[in-house]
């Protein structure tokens, strides 16, 4: 059962590597993003400063949602989806392991770009590390509530606007607590608190999303 | 004037004169490199505010000037390619933009780890740099553009397209940045802008300019050989080159 | 053993087919035939759980296929018209995931298989470049590695050649011979000794009885 | 001649209209990015208004940006682009007429709910003004340009993220201009010559556009 | 009149056919044959202007058709693998786009046309609710309302049943009495008079050249 968990996750990364675009996507929109805001915004240091933080966690927010269409779409058209609806595994588990590498594919790549955001928008040290943290906890709720969105969505034309609006009021308790906790960095105060919060959605998100997406799954794929 | 050329856009004949020319090249970008890089390095007085750090500039001008000329000739190769239907040109286009797009790269590099001792900060939003890096961008669109197609064929007429469209695109962005740039802040780099350099600084740097264009150049003919072997490996006179080269090299040995 | 009660099939307000039962017993061949648009496509994708009937079950050895999932699909083998297979992968990769998931024949040598589907010196082209028939292979090659008894096929003769079909029919004789069930359906005739073959023919309601 | 123009241009009115989130996905978005930035910046309304017209012309760029993909993807898989090549008008003028449609659903939209975002971002009425004829004139040629873009890349797997490293250089001369020309507004100075400016630009890539864009296409699906 | 010249094909470095002439003349049905990825969609592509050739040219009625595109398409129908039809549009919306496109028979009722491949009452259903065979029949109710000489039809027979081949069939045989011409490809066998048909069988190289 575990072997199967890892052979979907191989899968989606294999195909993933093969496309190029999905693992370079989410990067690429950041920089892209965080190009476009300097030069559309104006150039000063201390107001990018200032905004750097609502800026990066919108973009990811964004980046979250455009990746989402893609988390069952493409298998819902070539009927893989199917396949894996009628794998001898249970459904919750196969799509776990299918939230775990869109997660590997967009919240990590995030991660691993935001030093260079860090340079480009000028952030200090401790700002920078409340950042992280936020995107370390905040990015996977994302994927995990975005999965919920898209599996009832998957099998309708009109996916594309009813996930947003679904998604979007679900994913704003994670922007204001995160955006919170960063401004507290930037005042050298503490955000544990803030963080414990996020932590706590984040436990009760991996128990209980997999079975909602599942049965989410089953309705609307059929 | 394309009828004289014309048996230049023959692969093979054009793969020999790129043979024929390849060495001078060579030698000619060794030797100012060599005297560019001394002369720079060793003789050229410091700069009174800079200090030694200024040398930096002999790499990143002339880099900066080679990354705009590698353009250049891509977008003329590019337009010939579309309207003649020269598949050559189609050659040259994509043997230039990695070479471009590393000049870039270098020239944004040195300017980045000039810029964090001189203003402070590795980066900052100024007309020359962003549309430097712009430039590296298109640069990527059209490598990544190339080396998506599987058809090589087809890859190099859409990469064609996409230098054309980018070469139009180039002064727009230019001219845009610069007048954006100017109406937030001074311009950054306006005072290094001296009226004139002084002469002794000049001359390595011109120096350094021509050996950049040499190596650039180089680096050109040397893929468009390659590119043109890659493309018609199973010719028969590439066959041929390939026994011969075999022969020489199997006598060379003995 | 398959069995279906009373299955009634609606979609968009139009009656399919109604109260419809039968029994499909180990070995046995099962054609479905019927017009364009009848209803077999949906029939089989009530048959395989992926669609929830109107009113109706289906029982897979006695048991409520809606009930215990997981061990059903241990021995169901569904091919749709959509054949599941990524683009983006070679038909080895596409192969290697379907045995790893789907099959306890992990023994078997997947070239050895995409050579009897024809694809020898084709497995590592990406699945997109590969021509129609070569793609539908890629997909049919599952039955090779299969080991699950009841197989459930929405066309497998699409864009296939002859010998293609010829290869198919012979498998799927040599499947019922061991005990498994073959449930397909297509518009071409199937040269299949009928003492395996039985047919069941869908005709679409005379009046569009509507819901 | 100029029938087929309509008829193109309805067909994909119409499929969009069937679809509806191909309408409401622009304005959807454009909302998304206006509320969230609020919530994750904060509400001061000076900062608000200073970075105002930069949020809306990003938010619009990436719209645009996004609605790309679907311009030629949805036809080249279902066939309906080869159809279209084959037709017996000029290639240049369908899709032109693919574009223009195109435009309708996205440009437009966006346009109609730039008063609501005035309102939500405390333009002053100049500045809205300003903002307005930027969008009126800058969104096309945004089209136009990101088809190119599009039409390069239509048949290729990694289609997603050439796209957009193929869009960004070539668009952000277009938002330099118009934030530009907004901020002019908005300190109460001529913006004219910035307007003359993109409307050149407009005309110029309403010229060749379609021919580049064709001869895109000749190259990428075949 | 369609004329191909010393046409090769190369995919992938692989050549599929090489130094292919072949004149076709009105009234000719023409049948190419040949194993699933020998190349025949290849060919049909090259033949439509689709794709570009590695070497060689087609020529209708004596002239090169990348020349003079629009009024090579004036005459010609193309129906892939792929149809074309939206999905997001009812069966008479995408029947009206083509009118208005691609014919010049404005004065003939869509209704009747759908009547004519077994759509009746379901007009206004969307393409994406048809079965399989359904959305073929609803691209393949374009021949009926196109007046271009050249229909060059890949594999149209696909999910079709029986009558809807039957039908399809006797359409073929009164274009070519017209005087037109129809290129297909199919695996299945046709039941149509050998005198109009003629069949060119493609073969796959034997050793796989490299180019
Ligand atoms: C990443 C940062 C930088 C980039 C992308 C960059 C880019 C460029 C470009 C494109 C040119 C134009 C070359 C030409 O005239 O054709 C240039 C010239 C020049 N750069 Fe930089 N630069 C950067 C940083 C710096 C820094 C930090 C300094 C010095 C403090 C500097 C000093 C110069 C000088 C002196 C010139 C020659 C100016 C002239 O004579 O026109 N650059 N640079
Ligand atoms: N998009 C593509 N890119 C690269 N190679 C391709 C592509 N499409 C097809 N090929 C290759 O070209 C060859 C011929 O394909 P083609 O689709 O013409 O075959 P076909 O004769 O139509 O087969 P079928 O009967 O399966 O439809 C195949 O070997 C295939 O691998
Ligand atoms: N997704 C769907 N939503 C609504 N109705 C559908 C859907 N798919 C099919 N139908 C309707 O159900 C009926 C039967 O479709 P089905 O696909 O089962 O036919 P089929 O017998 O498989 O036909 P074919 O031989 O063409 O494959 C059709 O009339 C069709 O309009
Ligand atoms: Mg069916
Ligand atoms: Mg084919």
């Amino acid at each position: 059962m575990f072997n199967a968990f890892l052979q979907v996750v191989s899968k989606e990364l294999k195909g993933a590597f093969r496309r190029r675009s999905d693992i370079l996507n989410p990067i690429w929109f950041f920089v892209i993003v965080v190009m476009l805001f300097p030069l559309a915004i104006g150039t000063e240091p201390a107001l990018l400063k200032r905004i750097a933080p609502g800026i990066i966690w919108v973009a990811a927010l964004l980046a979250a949602l455009l990746s989402f269409e893609r988390l069952f779409k493409d298998d819902f058209i070539d009927g893989s989806l199917e396949q894996l609806m009628i794998s001898p595994y249970p459904l919750a588990w196969i799509v776990s392991a299918k939230v775990f590498a869109h997660w590997l594919l967009t919240g990590l790549p995030i991660l691993l770009v935001s030093p260079l955001l860090g340079i480009f928008l000028s952030l200090n040290m401790d700002t920078y590390y409340a950042l992280l943290l936020t995107l370390l906890i905040g990015t996977p709720i994302l994927s995990l509530l975005g999965a919920i969105g898209v599996a009832l969505t998957v099998g309708l034309r009109k996916g594309g606007i009813l996930l947003s609006l679904i998604m979007l009021p679900l994913s704003i308790p994670i922007l204001i607590f995160s955006t919170m906790a960063i401004e507290a960095a930037a005042y050298g105060q503490s955000y544990l608190g803030l963080l414990a919060l996020l932590g706590a959605m984040l436990v009760a998100s991996v128990t209980f999303a997999p079975f909602a997406i599942a049965a989410s799954l089953r309705v609307s794929v059929s | 004037m394309w009828k004289c050329l014309h048996p230049y856009a023959k692969p093979e004949k054009s793969y020999q004169l790129a043979g024929k020319l390849l060495p001078w090249f060579i030698i000619f970008s060794a030797i100012t490199f060599i005297v560019g890089t001394v002369w720079g390095l060793l003789f050229a007085p410091a700069d009174y505010q800079q200090g030694d750090s200024f040398r930096i500039i002999y790499i990143h001008v002339p880099a900066a000037m080679m990354a705009m000329a590698a353009y250049s000739s891509m977008a003329m190769a590019a337009f010939v390619a579309l309207v003649w239907q020269i598949r050559l040109a189609e050659i040259t286009v994509i043997a230039t933009a990695p070479v471009g797009a590393v000049f870039t790269f270098i020239a944004l590099f040195t300017g980045a780890a000039w810029g964090k001792p001189m203003w402070g900060a590795w980066w900052v939003w100024d007309a020359r740099l962003t549309s430097e890096l712009i430039l590296l961008f298109i640069y990527l669109g059209i490598i990544a553009l190339y080396n998506a197609f599987s058809d090589k064929v087809l890859a190099g007429r859409a990469a064609s397209i996409l230098t054309l469209v980018g070469v139009i695109n180039l002064p727009i962005i230019h001219y845009s940045v610069v007048w954006w740039n100017t109406l937030h802040q001074g311009a950054t780099i306006s005072k290094f802008e001296k009226p004139s350099m002084a002469i002794e600084m000049l001359w390595p740097l011109i120096i350094m300019i021509i050996a950049f264009a040499a190596f650039l150049g180089t680096l050109m003919l040397m893929r468009f050989r390659n590119e043109i072997l890659a493309r018609e490996s199973h010719r028969p006179w590439v066959l041929r080159l390939i026994e011969t080269d075999d022969a020489q090299r199997l006598q060379k040995d003995k | 053993m398959l069995h279906c009660k009373k299955l009634t099939c609606v979609r968009e307000g139009r009656i399919l087919f109604k109260d419809l039962s039968f029994t499909v017993n180990s070995g046995e061949i099962v054609h479905f035939e019927g017009a364009n648009g009848v209803g077999k496509t949906s029939l089989l994708r009530l048959l395989t759980g992926l669609s929830t009937a109107y009113a109706g079950n289906v029982f897979w050895q006695g048991k409520d296929i809606s009930i215990d999932r997981e061990s059903f699909y241990q021995q169901l083998l569904y091919l749709g018209h959509k054949t599941g297979i990524k683009a983006e992968l070679t038909a080895l990769e596409n192969l290697q995931f379907f045995q790893a998931m789907q099959s306890s024949r992990l023994d078997l040598n997947l070239w050895d298989i995409l050579a009897k589907v024809g694809l020898a010196g084709y497995e590592d082209i990406l699945t997109s470049q590969l021509s129609a028939g070569q793609q539908r292979r890629v997909a049919l090659a599952r039955l090779w590695l299969n080991d699950s008894s009841l197989w459930v096929l929405d066309e497998p003769f699409a864009a296939l050649d002859k010998l293609g079909i010829t290869v198919l029919e012979a498998l799927f004789i040599e499947h019922v011979k061991n005990g498994g069930i073959v449930l397909l359906t297509t518009h071409q005739d199937l040269s299949i000794d009928a003492s395996l073959l039985s047919k069941i023919r869908l005709i679409a309601a005379v009046d569009d009885l509507y819901v």
